[in-house]
């Protein structure tokens, strides 16, 4: 689920996809340990190893970052070993230099092609860099994420437009999200940024951001 | 021109024809176009430059005037800002309300600057101040986020290069559409509209009958041989057509023309021909 | 007409910046071989494993098995040496036990988890943490969120589809609840959000869902 606190999944057909997943293809599977869903209050006794690879398939079958604690919480696994084991992990991937690398981003592991083979693989999927965002959208972006929460008039006000269209599309786009009211005349909806947001924008969280004022040597001397 | 995209324009033959004249004349804002020469000059297609708001036109031109950003002559660049808006008004282009607000707040403050500072005034020492202050420091706001539009930018462009696996068939069984609050509003948006149709459809639709309702029913279930009770409602177009349904299928199990199936507490009730 | 485009431009800093940002960005990654658009004729040297780590990379991001012959088209390098790279791969792949295994399937090369982890991705799949809900349900979601208290037959007369199945959707993911009962004809059972839906779209409470007013302060707003 994307940006937990925000969003809510939905989905056709779930109770057919659990007799797929239950009824085809996990009939073929060897047994596993059996207490497995028994034993919900007892712990697995995992070695590194095996840790190691639950969390890589975890990893990989997730369809968006996933957390040490979510991969915690589904082996009832302490947290603190998990971070450790997939660190180690990582490190592993990124050591071997193969067409993969483990990364964190947006609050969770993914595994990931590496950029250097970005044509190769665009030959491939015929794919061409995605739609970019315009200029006052990635301005208004900016003005967003560094000022959040932040309300519609505000953003307009530091921008000196009148024109809410690139907090719309932003919004269109899911890169921002509702972030409450702010408690003054009008209780204007205040907004942030999303999950999305990270993902799209490489960040493990909204603390890699380098401070705005970093960019103020660079907004004086130009003139 | 627009706030959001580069400006793309198109103009006419007769426009062509002009244009290499229009071509020397234009020189605003310091950009000196380049023209391709015309080869016979049957489209002309000028491509503008992406201005994100007033605030990064009016950077552009100091940083063209080579002037402080500390200091802005504002007479020199009030003129070259509304040559700008003059050129896009020759070309027809519609500007950005925001844009001429812009000009306004130039010819204000270049007006103030003519002024002689008011001796009362200055005598309380509250216009002390800089006229200029302000705009100096929305300007000085502004390169900010500029830069910082353009880190995030590379970062994106470098989050492009990098590549995430091709979908599973665990994310097909579990599709997922992320839904946020605005979806919800959009959502209730879009059925009061929907909803508000349907109220002036229904009242030039013809009734349907009981009869009609049967037969309906009896066509479906044979074609298909079987038919889920939920699409069958869902044709129904008013509360008086649903019942009406709902009789005409009790009217077929009476019959024992049809019955009904339901595989499982709350699932879907389907309807078999029983002939 | 199209055939015979010229262009005047009107150079501005942010075209500037938009050339100079994509080249700085493009700079930071590590370069890659020259000749790889131009030499459409010619074949690229790789190292064995520069092309197992692409065509690692490939297989990842292929959404079926992808083969040999493919890669080896998409780099323009001969088929044996990839399929032996691939070979290679597979092996150290296998022997590395980790979460993943390369493995030839409908004559193709795919990156799957193991059988044995199965029980575990089958636990992280149900644990999900999301409410789930068809398109009927989001809507009967939203009528009731901006209806409340609302009976069923007012949902019904708004959506004008039925919704039976889609309340008690609802209900069992706990978004909505029951409200009373309403003091006309039949007492229908009113319905209204829950806390868990506040949570779920993180909202503190009902007065922060977004009005049209808000809708139309993002929508229209520019004069």
């Amino acid at each position: 689920m994307k940006a937990k606190e925000q969003r809510v999944e939905v989905t056709s057909d779930t109770a057919e996809m659990r007799e797929v997943v239950e009824g085809d293809a996990l009939d073929q599977l060897p047994p596993e340990r059996e207490d497995d869903s028994a034993g919900l209050a007892g712990q697995i006794a995992l070695s590194a190893s095996e840790l190691a690879a639950i969390s890589e398939a975890l990893i990989f079958v997730a369809d968006e970052p996933i957390s040490a604690r979510t991969i915690s919480e589904v082996l009832r696994i302490g947290q603190d070993e998990v971070q450790a084991g997939i660190e180690q992990l990582a490190q592993e991937f990124n050591a071997r230099n193969g067409g993969l690398h483990l990364r964190e981003i947006a609050g969770g592991w993914q595994l990931a092609t590496r950029p250097e083979h970005h044509e190769h693989i665009r030959a491939f999927l015929k794919s061409r860099p995605s739609a970019k965002l315009s200029l006052a959208s990635l301005e208004t972006l900016a003005v967003i994420a560094y000022k959040q929460p932040i309300t519609v008039p505000e953003i307009l006000e530091i921008r000196s437009v009148q024109s809410p269209s690139a907090i719309k599309t932003l919004l269109d786009k899911r890169l921002i999200v509702a972030k409450g009211r702010k408690e003054t005349v009008g209780r204007p909806m205040m907004y942030g940024t999303s999950k999305e947001f990270l993902i799209q924008f490489g960040l493990k969280d909204l603390s890699e951001l380098p401070s705005i004022e970093d960019f103020e040597d660079l907004a004086g001397g130009a003139s | 021109m627009k706030t959001d995209e580069t400006s793309e324009i198109e103009m006419t033959s007769h426009a062509a024809a002009a244009a290499p004249a229009v071509a020397t004349t234009i020189n605003v804002a310091g950009a000196s176009p380049e023209i391709s020469s015309n080869q016979d000059g049957e489209d002309l297609k000028i491509v503008l430059g992406e201005f994100a708001g007033p605030l990064d036109l009016l950077l552009h031109l100091i940083r063209q005037e080579q002037v402080s950003i500390y200091d802005i002559p504002v007479a020199r660049i009030t003129e070259e800002y509304l040559r700008y808006l003059q050129l896009m008004k020759d070309l027809d282009i519609a500007l950005a309300g925001d844009f001429l607000v812009m000009a306004a707040t130039l010819i204000d403050l270049k007006s103030r600057m003519l002024l002689p500072r008011d001796p009362l005034a200055e005598g309380e020492g509250e216009d002390l101040t800089d006229p200029r202050a302000e705009l100096i420091n929305r300007l000085l706001e502004h390169e900010k986020f500029k830069a910082a539009a353009q880190m995030l930018w590379s970062r994106a462009t470098v989050e492009r290069a990098v590549f995430a696996r091709a979908e599973l068939e665990t994310d097909k069984q579990n599709p997922e559409v992320a839904v946020g609050l605005f979806d919800l509003l959009t959502v209730f948006q879009k059925i009061l509209a929907r909803h508000k149709e349907e109220v002036l459809m229904e009242i030039e639709r013809e009734e349907i009958t009981m009869a009609d309702m049967i037969d309906r029913l009896r066509n479906m279930v044979r074609s298909a041989g079987e038919l889920n009770l939920f699409r069958f409602f869902e044709q129904a177009r008013s509360r008086r057509e649903l019942v009406l349904a709902f009789l005409s299928i009790l009217e077929l199990v009476r019959a024992s023309e049809i019955s009904l199936i339901q595989r499982e507490t709350f699932g879907d009730i389907v309807a078999r021909s029983m002939g």
